[in-house]
């Protein structure tokens, strides 16, 4: 079908952007003062040692020239070393897709369902009680920041209560369900305001949509022309802005990961950065960008299926 | 069909004051009181908001410190008051720089299309998927730490949701009649733009500015390992809370209150963006 | 007869931002069953609120002040929300003017069709789809059953209207309310949506309320007339009655505003029109719109899809001189006017004024060029830029191309405003402070704004209650006459080009089928595709052939 | 039974675990049980005594050091020879990416006599040498595994030789280690394993030690002592050779300035510092290095915060604009703190300080250039001996020019290499008190005070705590009841 035409142009567009920010982030990066074998070596070491293990990595070379063989290497599927652990950057990384995956899909799962469960609350009382203090909830929050909260659901849940482990990740995926509630529900604490006042509000306009009056004007029963009309009606800005949220989220973890001590790749890449880990930032963003562009790839085919006016 | 222009200049005022919705009035009063209460900061209190004093550490709130005093002995109360100054110029000046290069990137690339808006969209993937950190630390080595560095990172960034949002309204206006009337009266492109497609797209940016305002201060606040933001000794409410996370067992208020503070004003935001949404969709 | 309806009394008011707005003031009404009411009235006289109130659709800000409804007796005001459910979609339905916005747009049609069956008789959705096609195929859906799978924008305006009137239709309710169910749609298709309400009503006994603010649909549907104006009534009576005989004011000048009953304008003649040299002429006009080649048809090798709106179309105009452009709904009449104006380019053909060949896209044309030709858009609404001021509007063109100095242009607009016979104190106000006729007024003073030699006019008057229709249509006659205004009026109202112009062109899936003088062109048209838009023009002294 | 798994977090990352390749506190920590030594300091690190080496002899000269090993394993099963010792050191000295082996300039060559006997020969006499034989880097690598695996391979899953072998690295979370069957100390270690955790937050590291998530938290905030002793938690400070100190540029302005240094000295409060930052847990400085250092000069007074004098020395230092830029490690809470309080101080004295926070890398690499005017930071000593601190702190002819001060004093610097040469502890007494005078009264740096590590163990942990080098010397003694 036509319509779905654009899940073969999509990979095209994606090269451009892949490149453009692997070319940035490593010109950005290597211009930024700071020198990674010096970290490795740390403080103490010679200065002869530190020129003997630069021309190693071949940091003693132009840029462009090292992003040239980066690239050449990258087409082979090689990401280079990490300098901070003297080893190849793939180990570095692979490991920890997995908890960050993990705790991103979980946390839009929790956000996902507080929102349905605070939007549509809120819109079917509209005006009323339940509806404003929705509202003022979702507004007030916004100004937490997430490691403060992070902070106070270990001191109450974990310390106090005893209800949730403080930290980590578990090997099974059951165990993580448990294991990364917390964390999961920070994201959600985070997201789900945003989130529930744009699909509020999108609630609150279909419901004085015509084709909603139409279905009155039928005697179709208010709950039948929420579920079945106005609801799929209302999802589309929301999926959308969803989107924009994971791209916030997919290399926003950071804190979070932090707080709740997970080995993700937010905390791999900000080490990375911090200790100028040259081609683990190079690896570490280009897997993050790919899941944004996977990201708006699937809102787009949710988009598709969900609306059958859109052609993109 | 009385003429609204007509009216006496009283009555018009009259008028707008109750065509404004209760929210955007409430939310006025909020960020105003702010805004007040960081300027009359001195009247209000009687100690330095950056004179420490060890000898008053971690005192609790009561007595001549109302809301208690922080790990250096600084009053929080005064500290709140006087960060509310940085707060409120990071809220504004951390939107600034992205409303612009945003709406004038939305608007150039939804109004123009075509292989400009193409190469524009690039750009913008590119910002989206671009690591935040690497630019943070980028931007501070080379300008050092402290606001400027902050509200510039803050442009390159943050400017993708204005364009977003700019830029899906001109796609629908290029095409609007107003706007093809113009052009077919011999207006030219830029004029067009300006005049015509600006005006009539800056609703929902107006309306997310008041939310991205807040999320700037507790951003400032979440990449403080980074350099950004305010520097010590300066009060301000995002790091006040980053202070204060290590005594939140045993000092809460040095954390707990300026939070608040930044909730509080969260609010007023949130509210004027409910009641500018409310006004503006009206269209009068 | 049996009294189906009767509205007593009926007062709503509605709250706003800007106090409250009293919409119905007391209104009375009944309606017999088997009976056809009619309601008509200027825009915002309350129509639409008195017809929602029989089924109880009330905005949430609104508040019934008095009155009663009483449906069989019963007021629906008063009943619960469960007996409410039973009698909207069971005793009585609605059809609403805009079809696109009342079907929701991502259920297939036949669920919308079906749901009120499943929902208030209990039928299992298996045969509620095949009862829904059944009804598709009443409402004269040509392939039902494979439309019935489609979504609301796969279908054309009309088709929408059927299936809406079908989901109306679905649980057999005595009463269908149809507020202006054909304002939206083209001349054709308004004929044969009037066909098919009439034929159903005679077959199932419907009883039929039909708002419109036009006086020849209501003649041709109805027995009696409800005349409306600011949320009173101001007379009730037969058709005939009121047409021929109306006892209030407002009702004659409505009546005199009908474009079918207008005397067409003065015409210069033939001869001296073949004498003067042509103004604009246009020669071989071709517009091809190319869709956007899809990656696959690039790889399949398929070629673009490509759609010819404007094909091989040449007219000429003298000085003074009118044309009207007709044809149904995407025949191509608005391509025209864009290429014309420069929006869009012509792939072939040329386009010359005072003989001399024009460029084809705006950028392409000197300033000077540009300003002799302007175009009044269809929209009111939505010409007019929402952010500024009428003064603001006016003044913009005039200081663009340095019409005047700058301490003239008050003076400017003021006589501006005075030719578009709307009061100087609107200039103030913001465009979307003013109603849909005076922005229409607005859009066309900014087109002279510019002392334009040649003005086109793309359905500025299809929105517009008759009233307004009636004085804008003077205005552009007068225009004419005086400054020897060169016009173009794309229309699909047949009525109204016979009002203004000399010639008329009948487009066809962008190609003229028909060309040349008015008279001639309506009374003998060759076509049979202009014959049938001939016999689409409502009017009021049809009522007699519509009965049989 | 239950396996005795103890669990530690620490709040930076292991990078390596060759021990010849790090300065770092965690990889130091996990090597320091990971690898044996020739000899092993006790608990506190006041002594050594035998490890892999059962005696030693030094020449008269005191250029050549003999060890004598005894019967001991590798984890693998193999044998420690002389050749490994010999092989450990040669690479840990001469090997071109040694991190640290700076302290070990004085060896010349290391030999394997025999199979139990090795021999250091120094080009000088060097007193602290035996002391360095303990230090982790020193840790005795089997030669036959790391020629084999390379360099890059050893260090991510080494044959050990300590009371723990290595089990597994997942980097940036955690090392696992198991208790080394081969251990040359017989019964020993009584532990089953060892999880060495990287947790960067530090009140996440303390929440999982009350959480039972970890057993040893190493580095909480000062903040929260009073609530883990309260919860049960040995949580008193383990005694460190931290000096916490302000570091400036002597090659730069204002910094360049005697006057302007002593200024600044007078203008500080040490003890409100101190106070204020540890909570009383640290102790204000006296002089340039840690009390906890032999020969550490006990008669040298605190300075007293004197605005006055201060201000007179300021005048007289005729600096025209006495400011200075203070950069902050961005993310270091009690730097932050630091920097507030000297700034407060010494806007008193009519100097200002701009605080400038910044990522510690960028941090490093500024103070490593010279491009700084002063800067926050902390060092500890691996032994009492005070060699070592004053040729990282004060030797102006050393690869880091007195910690980037750039402070070089010819004076100083011959001192120091005399006092290393000198055997008598009485004359390197009198030798070092005199080199402390001097780094006090020149400013050298501005040694504010000496934190102590703050560490946080379950009460079920027996028998552990941090010495003032970062290691747990007696963790083969630890237990977990
Ligand atoms: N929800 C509402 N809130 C406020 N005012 C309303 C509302 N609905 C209708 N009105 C006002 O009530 C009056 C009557 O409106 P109504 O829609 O019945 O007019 P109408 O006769 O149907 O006009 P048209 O021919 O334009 O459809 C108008 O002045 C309108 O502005
Ligand atoms: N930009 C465009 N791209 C592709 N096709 C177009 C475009 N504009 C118009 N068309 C097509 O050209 C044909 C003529 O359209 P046009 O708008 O001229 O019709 P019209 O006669 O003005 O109809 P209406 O009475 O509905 O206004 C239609 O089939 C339309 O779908
Ligand atoms: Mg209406
Ligand atoms: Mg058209």
């Amino acid at each position: 079908m036509d319509r779905f035409a654009f899940l073969l142009k999509r990979p095209i567009q994606l090269i451009p952007v892949l490149l453009g920010i692997s070319l940035i982030t490593f010109v950005l990066i290597q211009l930024t003062p700071g020198d990674p074998v010096r970290i490795m070596l740390g403080p103490k070491a010679s200065e002869d040692a530190i020129a003997f293990v630069r021309a190693r990595y071949g940091l003693d070379q132009p840029i462009l020239v090292q992003y040239f063989y980066f690239l050449l290497n990258a087409i082979r599927g090689d990401f280079g070393q990490s300098i901070i652990y003297r080893s190849p950057v793939g180990p570095v990384i692979l490991d920890r897709m997995a908890p960050t995956l993990f705790l991103i899909l979980y946390g839009l799962a929790l956000s996902v369902a507080f929102t349905l469960g605070l939007a549509i609350a809120a819109a079917r009382s509209r005006g009323r009680w339940v509806d404003q203090f929705v509202r003022l909830v979702c507004v007030s929050s916004v100004g937490i920041p997430s490691y403060f909260m992070g902070l106070m659901l270990i001191l109450g849940l974990c310390l106090k209560l005893k209800l949730f482990p403080v930290s980590g990740y578990a090997p099974t995926l059951i165990d993580n369900l448990y294991h990364l509630f917390l964390p999961a529900l920070t994201i959600a604490i985070g997201v789900t305001p945003i989130l529930t006042r744009n699909l509020r509000a999108t609630f609150l306009q279909q419901m004085d949509a015509d084709y909603a009056t139409a279905g009155r004007s039928k005697g179709l029963p208010e709950r039948y022309i929420f579920g079945r009309h106005v609801f799929w009606n209302s999802l589309l800005p929301t999926v959308n802005l969803m989107g924009v949220v994971v791209s916030f989220l997919i290399g926003g973890t950071v804190v979070i990961e932090n707080v709740f001590n997970i080995p993700g790749l937010g905390q791999a890449l900000i080490r990375a950065v911090l200790t100028r880990d040259y081609f683990v930032v190079q690896a570490v963003t280009l897997v993050l960008a790919c899941g944004i562009v996977i990201t708006n790839f699937i809102v787009d085919v949710v988009t598709v299926v969900l609306d059958p006016r859109v052609k993109l | 069909m009385s003429a609204l222009a007509a009216a006496p200049v009283p009555g018009r005022l009259a008028k707008l004051w109750s065509a404004t919705p209760a929210t955007l009035k409430v939310g006025g009063a909020i960020v105003l009181a702010w805004i007040v209460l960081a300027g009359a900061a001195p009247l209000l209190s009687s100690f330095n908001p950056i004179k420490v004093d060890v000898l008053n550490m971690l005192k609790p709130p009561g007595g001549t410190y109302w809301l208690g005093a922080d790990a250096l002995g600084r009053d929080v109360f005064t500290r709140i008051l006087y960060g509310a100054r940085a707060d409120l110029m990071m809220a504004f000046f951390g939107v600034v720089g992205p409303i612009i290069l945003g709406t004038l990137i939305g608007l150039v690339g939804g109004y123009l299309g075509g292989r400009i808006d193409m190469v524009l969209m690039r750009l913008f993937e590119i910002t989206v998927s671009f690591p935040y950190f690497v630019l943070v630390i980028a931007i501070v080595a080379v300008l050092g730490p402290g606001l400027k560095s902050y509200f510039i990172s803050l442009t390159l960034v943050n400017w993708v949701s204005y364009a977003r949002l700019v830029r899906s309204e001109a796609l629908v206006l290029r095409n609007a009649d107003f706007v093809l009337a113009a052009r077919s009266m011999g207006f030219g492109h830029l004029r067009t733009m300006l005049f015509h497609v600006l005006p009539n797209a800056l609703v929902p940016p107006a309306v997310f500015v008041m939310t991205d305002a807040v999320l700037t201060i507790v951003l400032g606040s979440s990449l403080g390992f980074l350099g950004l933001g305010v520097q010590p000794p300066t009060p301000e409410w995002g790091a006040m809370i980053a202070e204060g996370t290590n005594y939140l067992t045993s000092a809460w208020w040095i954390s707990v209150l300026p939070g608040l503070a930044i909730c509080s004003l969260a609010l007023g935001l949130s509210l004027v963006a409910d009641g500018l949404a409310r006004l503006l969709h009206t269209g009068s | 007869m049996e009294e189906l309806v009767r509205v007593e009394d009926l007062a709503i008011e509605f709250a706003t931002q800007f106090g409250t707005v009293p919409a119905l003031k007391g209104v009375s009404f009944a309606l017999h069953r088997g009976e056809a009411l009619g309601i008509v009235g200027e825009s915002g006289s309350g129509k639409t609120v008195a017809c929602r109130a029989i089924l109880k659709l009330i905005a949430a800000n609104a508040t019934v002040r008095s009155g009663r409804i009483l449906v069989e007796g019963q007021d629906v005001l008063a009943i619960d929300a469960a007996a409410l459910q039973h009698f909207r979609g069971e005793k009585a339905a609605m059809i609403f003017q805009n079809p696109s916005t009342h079907l929701d747009p991502i259920m297939p049609v036949w669920r919308q069709v079906a749901e009120a069956m499943v929902l208030h008789q209990g039928v299992g959705w298996g045969e509620a789809k095949a009862r829904a096609i059944e009804l598709l195929r009443d409402m004269q859906i040509a392939d039902p059953a494979r439309r019935a799978g489609a979504y609301p924008h796969e279908l054309s305006g009309g088709m929408r209207q059927r299936v809406m009137i079908a989901a109306a239709l679905a649980c057999e309710p005595d009463l269908l309310i149809a507020d202006e169910p054909t304002t939206a749609l083209d001349v054709t298709v308004q004929a044969q949506i009037l066909a098919l309400l009439r034929r159903i009503r005679r077959e199932r006994q419907l009883s039929l309320i039909l708002v419109s603010h036009d006086l020849g649909v209501i003649a041709e549907m109805c027995d009696r007339v409800v005349v409306m104006k600011d949320g009173a009534v101001m007379e009730t009576g037969t058709v005939d009655q009121i047409l021929t005989a109306p006892r209030h004011d407002y009702t004659r000048r409505l009546i005199a505003s009908q474009p079918s009953l207008m005397k067409p304008a003065a015409r210069k003649s033939a001869e001296l029109a073949a004498a003067t040299p042509p103004r604009l002429a246009v020669e071989g006009l071709k517009v091809r719109f190319r869709s956007a080649q899809s990656l696959t048809g690039w790889l399949t090798r398929r070629p673009a899809h490509a759609v010819d709106a404007v094909n091989d179309v040449s007219f000429t105009l003298s000085r003074g001189g009118s044309v009207g452009i007709v044809g149904e709904s995407g025949s191509g009449k608005s391509t025209i006017a864009r290429s014309l104006i420069g929006l869009v380019a012509a792939q072939e053909g040329r386009i010359l004024v005072d003989g001399k060949p024009v460029g084809r896209l705006l950028q392409e044309r000197p300033p000077a060029e540009q300003r002799k030709m302007q175009m009044v858009f269809q929209d009111p609404f939505l010409s007019l830029n929402p952010a500024m001021t009428v003064a603001a509007t006016l003044a913009e063109p005039l200081r663009q191309h340095k019409l005047c100095a700058d301490r003239q242009i008050p003076e400017r607009l003021a006589e501006l405003m005075a030719k578009v016979e709307l009061p100087a104190n609107l200039l103030e106000r913001r465009t979307t402070q003013l109603s849909g006729g005076q922005r229409q007024r607005v859009g066309i003073a900014r087109a002279l704004a510019l002392e334009p030699e040649i003005l086109i006019a793309d359905e500025v008057t299809s929105a517009l209650d008759v009233t307004i229709q009636a004085q804008i249509l003077g205005l552009f006659e007068r225009l004419r006459r005086e400054m020897g205004l060169t016009l173009i009026l794309i229309s699909h109202d047949l009525a109204v080009v016979r009002y203004l112009c000399e010639q008329v062109a009948v487009l066809r899936q962008g190609k003229l089928v028909e060309y040349g003088p008015t008279e001639q062109v309506l009374t003998h048209p060759r076509e049979d595709y202009t014959k049938a838009l001939i016999a689409a023009i409502p009017r009021l002294s049809r009522r007699s052939d519509a009965a049989e | 039974a239950d396996s005795k798994i103890l669990r530690m977090g620490y709040g930076s990352d292991v990078l390596t675990l060759d021990p010849i390749k790090t300065v770092y506190g965690s990889d130091i920590i996990i090597q320091g049980m990971m690898f044996a030594r020739l000899l092993q300091a006790n608990a506190d690190r006041s002594e050594v005594g035998p490890g892999l080496a059962e005696k030693w002899d030094i020449s008269e000269d005191g250029k050549t050091y003999t060890f004598y090993l005894r019967d001991a394993k590798f984890s693998d099963g193999s044998p420690i020879t002389a050749e490994d010792v010999a092989f450990s050191y040669t690479r840990m000295r001469f090997q071109k990416d040694s991190a640290y082996a700076a302290p070990f300039q004085p060896l010349k060559e290391a030999k394997a006599k025999d199979a139990k006997t090795v021999v250091f020969t120094l080009d000088r006499r060097f007193t602290p040498f035996l002391t360095l034989t303990e230090i982790w880097n020193t840790g005795i690598v089997p030669k036959a595994a790391v020629e084999k695996m390379g360099d890059d391979a050893y260090a991510k899953a080494p044959v050990t030789s300590g009371p723990f072998k290595f089990v597994e690295w997942k980097p940036g979370d955690r090392v696992v280690l198991a208790r080394n069957e081969h251990y040359y100390k017989e019964g020993l270690p009584h532990l089953d394993g060892l999880e060495f955790r990287y947790v960067a937050d530090d009140n996440t590291r303390v929440s999982m030690l009350q959480a039972g998530e970890i057993d040893v938290c190493i580095g909480y905030p000062v903040a929260r002592q009073p609530e883990l002793k309260a919860a049960g938690f040995r949580a008193d400070a383990d005694i460190s050779s931290v000096t916490y100190d302000m570091l400036i540029n002597h090659s730069k302005a204002p910094f360049d300035n005697l006057k302007f240094r002593q200024a600044i000295s007078h203008g500080i409060d040490r003890q409100a510092i101190a106070d204020a930052v540890t909570l009383g847990s640290g102790r204000p400085a006296t002089s340039i290095f840690s009390p906890e250092l032999n020969f550490f000069d006990k008669s040298l007074p605190l300075i007293q915060r004197d605005v006055e004098k201060a201000k007179g020395l300021l005048a007289d230092s005729g600096v025209a604009d006495p400011s200075f830029e203070l950069l902050v490690s961005a993310g270091i809470a009690d730097d932050e703190k630091t920097a507030v309080l000297v700034q407060a101080q010494l806007a008193e004295i009519g100097i200002t300080v701009t605080v400038s926070k910044i990522d510690s890398t960028s941090v490093w690499t500024r103070l490593i250039d010279g491009d700084y005017q002063a800067e926050l930071n902390w060092w500890y000593n691996e032994t009492r001996d005070p060699d070592n601190a004053l040729r990282w702190c004060a030797w102006g002819a050393g690869d880091n020019k007195s910690y980037y001060t750039r402070y070089n004093n010819e004076e100083v610097n011959k001192l120091i290499d005399e006092a290393a040469g000198e055997t008598d502890d009485a004359k390197r007494g009198a030798l070092y008190a005199q080199i402390q005078k001097i780094c006090v009264d020149e400013v050298a740096q501005v040694a504010m005070f000496h934190p102590n590590w703050l560490n946080g163990y379950s009460p079920k942990v027996k028998d552990l705590i941090l010495n003032i080098g970062l290691q747990f010397s007696e963790i083969d003694q630890t237990d977990l009841v």
